[in-house]
C-alpha cells in the first residue's frame, strides 16, 4: 500500500505520521506556496499540483489523481477540507482503481447534503431541529423566502446544504434580516464549497453542540465513541473541544451514541464518520448534519480512548475487522481539551495573520499533544485557513486538563506572527469556562463586550518587554559594531569563546 | 546607549550600560534595574532581574511591517518601535503625525462591505472594514477612537496586503 | 507555597511545568555554564549558585538554602542525583524551616544505604538477592575481599552502598577480576556519591530489572503502582524504561507490589520512592534496593496510570491524603516506553558528545511526551549527566507503542551533536526488542559483538546526503557572493522577495 | 560549482548547476540527479529527487570540531567534509597524510587507562584509551583499523577537549 494524502497543513503531518507508523509508504502533494511546506518535508515523496489558490491545486481531482499515479500510490486519504466530502472526488478515485480512504462515494453523496441527511436521520428515528426539508431555490423570490422564514420561526438559523465547519451558516433574530442573511451565506458557502444552496432551521434556545464520532468496518460493525463537546464556537466556528462533555453523562451518552449509530447503520456508512447533535437545556438532543470524514477535533476522542482514528480508517479500506471493544470506546479515561491555534491576530477581530514563521517551541511534557502543521522558515500564506497547529492537553480529570493546557499555552512560542494562543489563555481563565457552564451563544456573547486587549501584561512583566526590546536593539548594536553579524554568528563566536576559556 | 521605546501604546525611555559578565545596569524611564541578560537562540533573551533574579523568557522577532517588532513573554505578544518614528523606519503602517493612524490590509483580499462613512467618530476596536480573505469575512477595526478622516476602497475593491484602507485622525 | 528546585535539566523543567500547573512559584538554580539553560528561562525565579563543578554549585548545601532564603522559597525540590538522596540535604532543609519535597531525612538515611536498606527488606519479609550484609572496611585486606567473594558466589555484582543510576557498580565473572574492580567501583562511586563503600551481591542469572513506583502519604497510605520494566541497561545503566513488564502477570503484579509496599510501610515511607527487583526466570523476584525520590523514568507510569507523580509529591508534603484508586494504579491503561536521548555518541562507545545545540525538533502528535531538558543555542556542558530529553511514547498495546516509539525517534531534530537516537532507532528494530524477550545483560551481549554504525544510511539516502552537503555548500557560496549573510537573512530575503511577488 | 564531499568515509564528487526556480541539475559521481531544493530553517534543506519527488529533509550543521559537517537525515546523522583536506580547513582531528588517524579527547576529562601499546595492531572500533569526564568512564575507540603509532598520554594525564591521545598509521 502506497498513500496519497490530498491535504496539506497539520492534517497531512497527522495522517503522515499514521503512514510512518504502519509503515506505509506517503505521498504528499503541494501548491506553489507549499514548496517548503511541512507536509511535504516529511512525506517520502512529494508532487507539484499547482498554483497556490487551492481551485487550481488541492481541489482540482485530475491534478491529484495524475500524481498518484505518477508515483505509484493506490490509496488517497483526504484529510478534512477540500476534496474530502466531495463524492465526485471519492468517484473519481474509485474508477482510477485507487482506494479512497473515507466512506463510499453515496454515502457522501447522501450524508452530505443536509437536507438528505436530516431525512436519514428522520427515517432512523433520531429527532431532527425543526426545519426546511429543501433548500432554497436558487432564483426563490423574496415572497416565497419570507413565508418559509415565518413556516420555521425566529431566531432561526441559515445553513449551506454543502460543507460544515461553520462556513455559510448565518443567524437570524427577525425577519428583516432574513434576506440579507440568505445572500451572505450563499455567497460565502459558493466560495467555499462550489454551492450556494441553502436551507433553514430552528434556532434552539441555549444549545450544547455535541457530536459523536463513530467508524463503521466493511462487516456490518458501526462503533460509536464517547461524545466529543464543540460548544465553544466563535461565528459557528469552533475553536475549543473536549472530550467528555461536561453535560453528559453516562444515560444520555448510551442514547446518543446509539442514535448516531442508529443513523449510520441505517445508511451503510463505513470508516470514519461524525454526528452533530444540538443538546438543549431540557437534555433533548436534535440531529444536526453528517461530517463524513475525519474531523479537526479527531485527537480528543484519540486521547480518551486510545484508539487510534486514523489508523483505523488505513486499517478499515484493508478489509480489517473492527475489533474495538464498545464498552470501552464510550467509557472517556480521563478529559481532553483541544485549542485550535491559529494564525490570527485576536486584538484585531481574529484577522488572519499569516506571514514568515520565525520560531517555533511548540508546548511538550505531561499531558500535552501538538498536532502542528508548520515549521520554522515557513510562510504561512494567505490561500488556505489559518490554523497551524492544534493544543491537546489531557488530564486525569477536567480541571487538571485546563490546569495542563494553561501551562502549555505560556509554553508554546509562535514567533513572527500573530496567534490566538493569547485568547485561549484568556478563555481558560474564564470562569463559566472552568466551571464548564457554556453553550454553543457563550463565546460570541462574551466577546462582543470585550474590548481589551488580549495581550495585556502585568505592569511588570511590560517593564521587562520594554527593557527587552532595548537590550535587543542594543545588542543587535553592539553585535555589527563588532563586526559579528546576526545572533547565530554571535552564538557561534560564544560557543568558540566557550571552547577557549574550557582549555585555558 | 539609549532607545527610545513605543510599547503598547507607550513612549519608555531605556538607557542601557553594559557592567560586566552579562550585566547590565538599564534605566527604565529613569528607573534602574540590574538586569543579567543572556541571548538564547536567534530572537530570545533570557533576563533576570534584580536581587530576586525575576526570569522572563523573552523574544524579540520583526515584525509583519516593517520597523514594527514583536515581543513576546509569559504567552503574550505585544508590538513595539524602537526609536521608530524618530528615524523614519516606519512602513506601511505609518498614518503619518502622531494624531494621524491608518487601517491597513494584513493580507490580500476583497473588500466587502465598508462600516463607516469619512467623517464619523469611532470607538477604539470598533469594526470599520470587512475584507474577505483566507476563506472568511474579516472585520477590521480601529486601532484608536477618532474620526475617520478618509476612506480608500469601495466594497468589491481587491486589496495587496498593507494597502492603506482607512485613515482615523 | 514557593518551590525552589536544587536540579537542573529535564527534570527541573518537569517540576517547574508541574509547579506552573499548580500556579506555585518556581525558583531555578543554575551554576556558570547553565546561565542560558532552559530551567532558568522556564523558572519564575533564578538564583546562581556557583562555578560549573557540581560539587562547587549543585552539591552545595549551604549556597541552595541561602538561595531559597533569598527568594523566599519555603519548599525545595531535589529532583533525582545531585543532592536528591543526601540525608544531610534533607536534614539542613528541615533546620532551615524549608520543606523538603521527598521522604524525611530518616528514611533517606535508612533506605539510602543498600545494605540496611536490604536488612529492611528481610525484616519485612520480602526476598533479597543474597550477598553481604555489610560493605567492606576502607582498608579490608585482600585475603578478606577474596574470601568474601567466595562466600557470595560467582558470578557476582560490586555495588556502592549509595547512589543509584549504575554507577559504582562492576560485574565480577571470576576470582581475579574481584580486586580490580572493587577499585574502580569505589573510585567511581567516591566521586559520583562522595562515599566509596562497596558490598558484594550474587548475580542472578537472565534477570529482569522490574520496579515499583510508590507514593506514601502522611496519613499511613501506602500506594503502589504497575511495574516498570528497566531490564534495557548498558553497562548497568538503564536506557529504555517501560509499563507495564511484558514479563509480569496481573498475578505477579499483584505479589510484587505488595512486597514494595509492605518493604515501604515497615519503615513509615513517605512521598516518592522506587522499589527495584530482580526477576529471574522462574518468576521468583528479589529486593533489589530502593531509590528515595522521584525515578527518570517515572513518565511512563505517569502515562498508564493517569497519576502525575511530580505533582503527587507536592501535594503530599502539603498534608493532602492519598485519593488514588488503588485498583487502578494497578491496571495500567495501554503501555508506555521510554528512551533516554543522551548526548553521547553510540558510534564512539557511547562517548559524550557535549556542544552547542543548533536546531531542536523534538517528536510530537499523537501518544508522544517529550521531556526536554535543554534548548536552541544551549551548549551541553561537560560537567554533568549527558541526558538531554526523555522521549516518552504511549500505544493502546506495547506493538503500538514500539511504531510510535520508532516514528517519533525518526522526527526527532537534535542539530550540533550527537545523540543516542540513532541507536534508539536500531535497537527498535530488534527483534528480541520487539517480542520482548530480554533480560538486564541483553544490550551489552548485543552491543559487544557489533561493529557497524547505528548511522548507516541505505545507499540512496547516503547519495542524498551527499547531494546535501553540496547544495549546502553551493548556496552558502552563492549567498556570500551575493552579499546575502548567513541562511537567516536570506530567509528573510526570501520572505520580502515573496510579498511583492504577491503584491504583483 | 563541483565539490569534493568526503562522506562516511568515502569521497564523492557533486557538481551543481541551478537551473530555475530552485531546481539544480546535481552530477554525483558521474551520475545525473534532477533535485528540487528549498532552504527551511537555518541549516535544513527540503530536497525532491526526480520525477518521484523522492522526498527528504537533510539538515547540514557544523560538527563539533573545525570543517566536518554533521549531515542528518532519516534520524541518522553522518560526518561529511567539503573540500576538506584540500583546503587544509581540517582541524583538530586532522592526524596528518591519508593514512594516519588520530583518537582526540573529545571533552575534558582524566585519562583513566590506555588499552594498547606502540607498535599493537588494532581493529576497527576496538578500545583504545579510557577517558572519565561526565561522570562515567568512557571508552575511546580506534577509527580505523591499523597500527599504533603513538601514544601521547598515560594513566592520570587531565586532557582537554581535542587533544590528541593516540596515531594510528
Amino acid at each position: 500500500m502506497k498513500i496519497l494524502i490530498a491535504n496539506r497543513g497539520e492534517i497531512a503531518v497527522r495522517i503522515i505520521r499514521a503512514c510512518r507508523e504502519m509503515e506505509i509508504p506517503a505521498v504528499a502533494v503541494y501548491s506553489d506556496c507549499d514548496r517548503d511546506a511541512r507536509h511535504v518535508r516529511e512525506a517520502d515523496q512529494a508532487v507539484h499540483i499547482g498554483p497556490s489558490p487551492a481551485a487550481q491545486s488541492y481541489l482540482r481531482i485530475e491534478g491529484i489523481i495524475e500524481a498518484a499515479r505518477r508515483t505509484g500510490a493506490d490509496a488517497i486519504h483526504p484529510g478534512y477540507g477540500f476534496l474530502a466530502e466531495n463524492a465526485v472526488f471519492a468517484r473519481a478515485c474509485r474508477d482510477a482503481g485507487l482506494t479512497f480512504i473515507g466512506p463510499s462515494p453515496e454515502a457522501i453523496g447522501l450524508m452530505g447534503s443536509k437536507t438528505a441527511a436530516r431525512e436519514a436521520a428522520i427515517r432512523a428515528g433520531v429527532p431532527v431541529v425543526p426545519g426546511l426539508e429543501q433548500p432554497f431555490a436558487a432564483d426563490a423570490s423574496a415572497a416565497e423566502i419570507a413565508a418559509a422564514g415565518a413556516g420555521v420561526g425566529y431566531p432561526l438559523v441559515v445553513k449551506a446544504v454543502a460543507g460544515g465547519g461553520g462556513k455559510g451558516m448565518r443567524t437570524v433574530e427577525k425577519p428583516e434580516e432574513l434576506l440579507p442573511a440568505i445572500r451572505t451565506a450563499r455567497s460565502e458557502a459558493g466560495s467555499a464549497f462550489g454551492d450556494s444552496a441553502v436551507y433553514l432551521e430552528r434556532r434552539i434556545i441555549n444549545p450544547r453542540h455535541i457530536e459523536i464520532q463513530l467508524l463503521g468496518d466493511h462487516h456490518g460493525t458501526v462503533i460509536p465513541f464517547v461524545e466529543r463537546e464543540c460548544s465553544i464556537q466563535r461565528r459557528h466556528q469552533k475553536v475549543v473541544e473536549e472530550s467528555p462533555s461536561i453535560a453528559v453523562d453516562p444515560g444520555l451518552r448510551r442514547r446518543i451514541a446509539a442514535a448516531a449509530a442508529s443513523v449510520a447503520r441505517s445508511v451503510g456508512y463505513t470508516n470514519a464518520g461524525t454526528i452533530e447533535f444540538l443538546l438543549d437545556e431540557s437534555g433533548a438532543f436534535y440531529f444536526l448534519e453528517m461530517n463524513t470524514r475525519l474531523q479537526v477535533e479527531h485527537p480528543v476522542t484519540e486521547m480518551v480512548t486510545s484508539v487510534d482514528l486514523v489508523q483505523w480508517q488505513i486499517r478499515i479500506v484493508r478489509g480489517e475487522r473492527l475489533d474495538i471493544d464498545p464498552e470501552r470506546a464510550l467509557s472517556p479515561h480521563g478529559h481532553a481539551i483541544e485549542c485550535r491555534i491559529y494564525a490570527e491576530d485576536p486584538d484585531l477581530g481574529f484577522m488572519p495573520s499569516p506571514g514568515l514563521v520565525r520560531g517555533l517551541r511548540p508546548a511538550s511534557g505531561p499531558g500535552i499533544r501538538d498536532d502542528g502543521g508548520v515549521g520554522v522558515g515557513y510562510t504561512v500564506p494567505v490561500f488556505y485557513d489559518s490554523l497551524i497547529a492544534k493544543l491537546v492537553a489531557w488530564g486525569g480529570s477536567r480541571p487538571e486538563a485546563v490546569s495542563r493546557m494553561r501551562r502549555a499555552l505560556r509554553e508554546y512560542q509562535v514567533l513572527g506572527i500573530r496567534t490566538t494562543i493569547p485568547f485561549f489563555l484568556w478563555l481558560m481563565r474564564q470562569p463559566e469556562y472552568s466551571a464548564g457552564e457554556y453553550d454553543t451563544t457563550y463565546l460570541d456573547r462574551l466577546l462582543a463586550s470585550r474590548r481589551e486587549s488580549f495581550n495585556e501584561l502585568d505592569a511588570d512583566d511590560e517593564d521587562l518587554a520594554a527593557i527587552a526590546a532595548g537590550l535587543d536593539a542594543y545588542l543587535r548594536a553592539s553585535a555589527a559594531a563588532a563586526g559579528q553579524g546576526t545572533p547565530e554568528s554571535a552564538a557561534l563566536w560564544k560557543h568558540a569563546a566557550r571552547r577557549e576559556a574550557l582549555r585555558g | 546607549m539609549t532607545f527610545e521605546i513605543d510599547i503598547n501604546g507607550r513612549t519608555r525611555t531605556v538607557a542601557i550600560e553594559k557592567t560586566v559578565g552579562g550585566k547590565y545596569r538599564v534605566s527604565l524611564d529613569g528607573q534602574l534595574h540590574e538586569i543579567n541578560a543572556a541571548r538564547v537562540g536567534v530572537y530570545g533573551l533570557s533576563l533576570l532581574d534584580g536581587q530576586a533574579g525575576i526570569s522572563r523568557e523573552v523574544q524579540v522577532t520583526p515584525g509583519t511591517t516593517r520597523g514594527e517588532l514583536l515581543v513576546s513573554l509569559s504567552g503574550r505578544t505585544i508590538a513595539a518601535t524602537v526609536n521608530g518614528r524618530r528615524t523614519g523606519r516606519a512602513g506601511v503602517d505609518a498614518g503619518g503625525g502622531d494624531g494621524e493612524q491608518t487601517v491597513v490590509a494584513p493580507m490580500p483580499g476583497r473588500v466587502v462591505r465598508v462600516l463607516v462613512a469619512a467623517g464619523d467618530e469611532v470607538a477604539v476596536r470598533q469594526g470599520v472594514v470587512v475584507v474577505e480573505a483566507m476563506k472568511m469575512e474579516n472585520e477590521l477595526r480601529a486601532p484608536r477612537a477618532g474620526k475617520v478622516k478618509e476612506i480608500n476602497v469601495t466594497p468589491g475593491t481587491l486589496v495587496e496586503a498593507g494597502r492603506v484602507l482607512l485613515v482615523i485622525e
